[in-house]
């Protein structure tokens, strides 16, 4: 028990996104709302963002922005120890997935949008109901 | 200039998807013509980087001048030299074809949707020639959303499927995405290469396999490999038919080519086949991938809906040959994907040219289709024959080489499979043709003469020519097909691969 | 054994297909009908001109691409292929001829689509027969069970329909279910599909491997309409009578044996069969395609349906004959590929004949035919005699070698059941004869005003049973390629 | 379904737990991703591309081509909202109303009429509401300090967190700022519908257009020191002027985009008064 304590506390990260990423794709799959689905949608895109941004972290070290940065390159230049400063690459890959996320939102919005306009409902099993009907 | 091929491959159509946008807004007529210009440039380049790629071996092209692991990479080799130019020409030929049929079917909204077309195309390139496991995850989003609302300008439940289809492809590529983070959390690098050669000393972990199961699980989705193929029929079929005439051949043979280039470059062959003892069950899953299809098929009385069941049959055939392990298989499984996509390219113009002239395209509405339309007629027939698998049309080489892996590697349930779709193929499409042909009948006494003539009612000619073209190239590759082995698809397969 | 590169082969099959353009844009069927003939004549010149240097020895080899090693598409012309190729490239001629008489007397419609397909499935045949490897063969095979779907189903009605279904399901089938793996089967086994003249299979696989191989080839040419995959060919019945005499007597039923000799000889070996002691296996399947093929002919009242099963009976004595494994067996067997030729194909002009002059299509209403038309039913007579196997008529050669070939393989049974089946043929034909002649006049069935066919209708017929009659004694073309290439396989 | 779906998604997890069981600790110092490509990001950026914020860099300059595509995205999302909701039907059939903006007075035109061109009327909808004063206020005080930090956080990319993207969403949310708080007519008034669209691609060709540029002056695309000779000053620099180049072609981009998702999405394609 101790022992799994350890584990789960060495990388609660990891066991936060995933909890994250469960409700998430359990919503996406399992809820009849169409809207609900889309927030499950962003709950598991966040996971995964929270999960990236995570892995950037690095005890002991600070924001990737250089201090004294300004002005002076080439042989001038501070000399800069990889330790000091967190892992720069999720954030900015992060960045991308957060614009991602941001651009299907608005097309699933923009498509729940016109599939309520045409069947006046966002419940799933109506909407199926209705074209059963036709 | 021909240094450049592999950005220029990409970079016209971005900028000229942005240009026709704006165009849209000042004249609309203007936008066709920069899109046939951009993906001809596109067709070309990739035709030039493919020959260069013969000639010099595989090409580094290193974006923003940065070298591999740091900056993101272009590597063009045989296998993705070979599907860029399928997938360049393939969506050339359905531009041509689908000027009438987008100007019909959305006559106010042309211009967005020429330029998410070459969006579209753009991303499929991209994601074909790019190096980096991430940036094909941001190209596989363009593709997706430029997909999303293509798709969904069609009538019917278009809208509804197309959100279905927006949620499995989100989960696909966030699986994907999930795997390329395991990866890098392992192996701290994105580049396909450097990973490759970081990970031998890794195999054992299980970080590698989550890894390596969630990107191929995020990868099946999206081609819609059997029990995740739900959103695709319906997505497809309700789509407007330049829609479906360029995604349906396209996007899930570009996702076949994501996978092999998964299998290939990123894990290696040696893990995934020898380290991973799961080949033998993902074959019984394309074994199963292929007779549901074959079966859904049959079920079907619509003839768009009843290719796209052919679709998600044949992604079984491909990941089926490419999990196979041997030479054969994988042989079969690239050159299927570009026999495929003229295949399906083919059968979909044909609907596309049906659904311009006639009411619809369910088994009623195309009754006495020979008459009308000879012609496109034609052209399906020879694009049956090729999906059944009927020598010389291409897709019988595939099979041959398909069946050929699974005799060598002892799965003969795939055989089987294959052969039992060959044979639903052969029923599917002789249906078809008979209700084309037969129909409505007219038993005038014993010696039927046929219906009284009806006046013939065919597509335009810009969209007949795309079409010959491509029923004619379906043969073509057919006859070819022993150089496009010998000369391409031999140097795609690493060599341990026997 | 020489070789020589030629591209005759190539324009031997092509001739037919380069002329269906002509054939779909032509408008006038005057213009339709002279280009057929045209691409007919040529057709037989090029196969003619060929043969004076297989007689040599030589063989013609042309590649046209590679996709595999040892399975490219490829044509070579041996005897074989040579005599086939003489019989179907032949008989398209006088078909043509028969074609437009047929079609002009009823007023066909789609004429022109009848037209194209038959020159495709005659480009598909003479394929075959050039064949040189079983991949090239599979591909003719195909297209030509693909072309002659729309003939078959030409009437577009409900009982083409059904008929068109059951043709496809059989041949298609039969094709891709157990001849395509078959074939790639043999492939991965031996890694070349080149056929050679003791076969590639040997000492490439067990015994029991080996049987299934056979047992797939042999049902997977299910045009060779050996039982129990038999049944398409009545179906196919349907169509106009000239597409069942070139293509159901000649054409498709003859590509089916045709494949299934080349595999036994060229993909098998006759030595491997013999060793492997399969030969019976063989004789057994064709002797019982005979023997039920006759009794059933004989409860026949339709005339096409009749000669129908008197095909199937018939093609298996080719099967029979390369069964023997015996020199004279395989001559006889071979040789029978030409005579049953000319004899079917004029039996099934005569009754298209009587259809056209009277539309009558039963036996029961033929009494007393023979007055108003003797010319086509003397014909009738001397290829029925031909296909029971009398003097004075070429069938008579076949079988006379094919009983001295069961004598040689000490198959006794074998010779019962040829006798017994010549027996049968002539049981279920000589009635016809005998009542078209020998009726009291009040029996008889038709008016004074009936009269014979067409000219074009009759003379293909008797220029064909003259040729019949001709051969017994001139068989040399026909008999000296198949005793060729019964020394190719030998080697004796 | 819901079982089906909790079987996944428990799978799923499982699946996941378990491959993170070769993990390294969090936020060790001797993982991998933090010992393989970051060092040379930190230690090289300065040197390299003279931008002190290294995600900055990064994102704009070694993975730059990863964010010409995320603008592209971006810009597909736009275009993708634009065609599947906008409707251009001329003007519905029935009346039209008009306030006027200065007795509050609502006049309604008969169909197929028009009202004599005058700023002192405004269209309104069926369903108008009075805007409340107090946000209205508010809000138009507030928009150009938004609008304003927003170009700092753009141009300020290179030294502190901030960018093209961020910069751009704070520009596009003061224009949504005031369509929520007025109405969307008025925001439309400000940021018309096609300018939008057009800056929405200018936006992302100034992106690629920079890169191309590069690739016409004879080096990779989106290689910027080769802007060095335009530009008149040393490679490295070049790339980190070239850097601010796309970022304001990136904020633009996202500003439009943003805006034109809000417009469509809130007015079901309409462009009337919206929410």
């Amino acid at each position: 028990m101790g022992d799994l304590i350890q584990i789960v506390v060495a990388k609660y990260n990891y066991w936060i996104y995933i909890t994250l990423m469960m409700i998430g794709l359990y919503a996406m799959i399992a809820k009849n709302n169409l809207v609900k689905k889309i927030v499950g949608m962003n709950i598991f895109q966040t996971a995964i963002i929270l999960f990236y941004v995570s892995t950037g972290a690095k005890r002991g070290a600070t924001i990737p922005i250089l201090e004294h940065g300004h002005g002076e390159h080439g042989a001038g230049a501070h000399v800069v120890h990889a330790v000091d400063y967190i892992n720069p690459l999720p954030h900015v890959l992060m960045l991308t997935a957060i614009v991602v996320a941001v651009a299907t939102l608005g097309v699933a919005l923009a498509l729940a949008i016109r599939v309520y306009n045409r069947y006046d409902t966002l419940e799933e099993d109506e909407i199926l109901a209705k074209i059963r009907e036709k | 200039m021909s240094q450049q091929y592999p950005a220029l491959l990409v970079i016209v159509p971005l900028l000229s998807a942005l240009v026709i946008s704006a165009a849209g807004w000042i004249n609309k007529r203007l936008c066709f013509p920069i899109a046939v210009a951009a993906l001809g440039v596109a067709a070309y380049s990739s035709i030039g980087l493919l020959l260069r790629v013969l000639d010099e071996g595989a090409i580094v092209y290193r974006l923003g001048g940065w070298d591999p692991p740091m900056g993101i990479a272009y590597y063009v080799d045989h296998l993705n030299g070979l599907v860029l130019a399928v997938v360049s020409v393939v969506a050339f030929l359905n531009l041509i074809a689908s000027k009438k049929s987008i100007e019909l079917e959305l006559p106010d909204k042309t211009a967005p949707f020429y330029a998410l077309y070459v969006l579209q195309v753009t991303g499929l390139l991209g994601i074909v020639a790019t190096g980096d496991a991430f940036n094909l995850y941001v190209l596989l989003e363009i593709t997706a959303l430029s997909g999303y609302a293509m798709l969904a300008m069609g009538k019917d439940r278009a809208q509804l499927s197309t959100l279905n289809y927006l949620y499995m492809g989100t989960i696909g590529a966030c699986f994907y995405l999930l795997g390329v983070g395991y990866l890098y959390i392992v192996t701290g690098s994105l580049n396909m290469v450097d990973i490759a050669n970081i990970l031998p000393s890794l195999y054992e972990s299980k970080a590698v396999l989550g890894a390596f199961i969630i990107c191929l699980v995020g990868v099946w989705v999206k081609m819609a490999f059997f029990p995740l193929h739900a959103w695709l029929p319906n997505a497809y079929t309700h789509g407007p038919s330049a829609a479906s005439s360029l995604i349906a051949p396209l996007v899930t043979k570009v996702m076949i080519y994501v996978m092999i280039r998964l299998i290939l470059t990123v894990f290696t062959p040696e893990f995934a086949f020898n380290i991973l003892a799961i080949s033998k069950p993902i074959v019984w899953l394309a074994c199963i991938a292929i007779f549901m299809g074959a079966i859904l098929a049959l079920a079907e009385r619509n003839l768009k809906k009843m290719l796209t069941y052919i679709i998600v049959a044949e992604v079984g055939y491909m990941v089926g040959g490419a999990w196979l392990g041997n030479r054969a298989g994988m042989t079969g499984a690239i050159l299927h994907i570009v026999n495929d996509a003229l295949m399906t390219l083919c059968a979909f113009l044909v609907v596309s040219n049906i659904a311009y002239k006639l009411k619809g395209y369910a088994f009623d509405d195309i009754k006495g289709l020979v008459r009308k339309m000879p012609f496109t007629m034609g052209a399906l027939v020879i694009g049956a024959l090729s999906i059944i698998g009927v020598p010389p049309t291409c897709g019988f080489f595939s099979k041959w080489y398909l069946i050929s892996g699974a005799i060598q590697a002892s799965q003969y349930a795939f055989m089987v499979a294959l052969l039992f779709s060959s044979l639903v193929n052969v029923v599917l499409f002789f249906r078809v043709i008979e209700i084309c042909y037969y129909e409505p009948f007219s038993d005038d006494g014993a010696h039927g003469h046929g219906p009284p003539s009806e006046p013939m009612a065919e597509a335009p000619l810009t969209m007949l020519v795309p079409l010959f073209i491509v029923a004619a190239g379906l043969v073509l590759v057919g006859i070819y097909t022993g150089d496009i082995v010998n000369k391409i698809i031999e140097f795609a397969i690493p060599q341990g691969i026997v | 054994m020489e070789t020589m590169i030629s591209i005759k082969p190539l324009l031997a099959v092509l001739v037919s297909l380069l002329i269906t353009p002509i054939l779909v844009s032509s408008r006038a069927p005057n213009v339709r009908e002279a280009w057929t003939f045209v691409a007919a004549v040529a057709k037989f010149l090029i196969v003619l001109s060929m043969l004076p240097t297989i007689m040599k020895g030589t063989e013609i080899v042309y590649t046209v691409a590679e996709f595999l090693p040892g399975a490219a598409i490829k044509f070579r012309v041996d005897a074989l292929g040579m005599l086939f190729a003489l019989v179907s490239s032949s008989l398209w001629i006088i078909t043509s001829a028969y074609s437009i008489g047929y079609m002009r007397g009823l007023k066909e419609h789609s004429q022109t689509r009848y037209f194209v397909f038959f020159a495709f499935a005659l480009s598909a045949t003479v394929g075959v027969a050039f064949s040189a490897n079983l991949l090239t063969m599979y591909l003719f095979y195909e297209m030509l069970s693909l072309a002659t779907y729309p003939l078959v189903t030409h009437h577009q009605d409900h009982e083409a329909r059904s008929s068109g279904r059951k043709y496809l399901l059989y041949i298609v089938g039969t094709s891709i279910g157990l001849a395509l793996p078959a074939m790639l089967i043999s492939y991965n086994l031996a890694g070349t599909l080149e056929f050679g003249k003791q076969g590639f299979l040997a000492g490439t696989a067990s015994k029991p491997l080996i049987g299934l191989l056979l047992f797939m080839f042999l049902f997977g040419f299910a045009k060779a309409a050996i039982m129990p995959f038999h049944s398409w060919l009545p179906a196919a019945m349907v169509a106009p009578t000239p597409v069942s005499a070139l293509l159901h007597a000649v054409a498709v039923v003859k590509v089916g044996v045709f494949s299934v000799v080349r595999v036994l000889t060229g993909v098998f070996g006759t030595d491997l069969l013999f060793s492997l002691d399969f030969g019976p296996v063989i004789l057994l399947v064709a002797s019982a395609t005979i023997l039920i093929g006759s009794f059933i002919a004989l409860s026949q009242d339709g005339l096409k349906r009749l000669l129908a099963y008197s095909t199937i009976a018939q093609l298996s004595y080719i099967v029979l004959g390369v069964g023997l494994l015996s020199p004279k067996g395989i001559t006889g067997g071979m040789v029978h590929i030409a005579m049953h030729a000319f004899g079917k194909i004029t039996l099934f002009f005569c009754a298209g004949a009587i259809f056209v002059a009277t539309g009558k299509k039963n036996i029961s209403e033929m009494v007393g035919i023979g007055r108003r038309m003797p010319v086509t039913m003397a014909a009738f007579f001397i290829a029925s005699l031909s296909i029971i196997g009398m003097p004075p008529c070429g069938g008579f050669v076949s079988k006379w070698y094919l009983v001295l070939g069961s004598l040689e393989a000490h198959q006794m049974p074998i010779l019962y059941v040829l006798l017994f089946s010549s027996l049968l043929n002539a049981a279920y034909f000589m009635p016809i004869v005998y009542r078209a002649f020998f009726c009291r006049p009040e029996e008889a069935m038709f008016e004074n005003t009936v009269q014979e066919a067409p000219p074009f209708c009759v003379v293909p017929l008797v220029i064909t049973a003259v040729i019949s009659v001709i051969l017994l004694f001139y068989p040399q073309p026909f008999f000296n390629l198949a005793s060729m290439m019964v020394q190719q396989i030998t080697g004796t | 379904m819901k079982i089906i779906g909790l079987i996944i998604a428990l799978s799923t997890g499982v699946l996941l737990i378990c491959a993170t069981g070769d993990f390294p600790r969090w936020a060790d110092p001797a993982s991998p991703a933090s010992t393989h490509l970051s060092p040379h990001f930190i230690e090289k950026t300065m040197e390299e591309t003279s931008v002190p914020n290294i995600v900055t860099a990064v994102l704009a300059d070694y993975r730059g081509y990863d964010t010409m595509y995320e603008t592209a995205v971006i810009f597909t999302a736009g275009l993708a909202c634009f065609i599947l909701l906008r409707i251009f039907v001329k003007e519905e059939p029935g009346d039209r109303l008009y306030r006027h903006l200065l007795t509050g007075v609502t006049v309604r035109v008969k169909e197929g009429t028009k009202l004599p061109p005058s700023e002192d009327f405004e269209r309104i909808d069926a369903t108008w509401t009075p805007p409340d004063l107090i946000i209205k206020t508010i809000c138009r005080f507030l928009i150009p300090f938004i609008q304003l930090f927003a170009l700092y956080v753009i141009a300020h990319g290179h030294h502190s967190p901030g960018g093209g993207f961020q910069g751009g969403v704070i520009l596009g949310a003061s224009i949504i700022l005031l369509a929520i708080s007025q109405d969307l007519r008025t925001s439309v008034r400000r940021m018309r519908e096609k300018l939008d669209a057009v800056l929405c691609a200018v936006g992302v060709i100034i992106y690629a257009g920079t890169g191309a540029l590069c690739l016409l002056l004879g080096l990779n695309f989106l290689d910027y020191s080769a802007l060095a000779s335009v530009l008149h000053c040393d490679p490295v620099t070049a790339r980190s002027h070239g850097i601010l180049i796309v970022e304001i072609g990136v904020g633009i981009a996202v500003m439009c985009t943003m805006i034109w998702i809000y417009n469509n999405v809130s007015s079901i394609g309409k462009y009337d008064e919206g929410l």
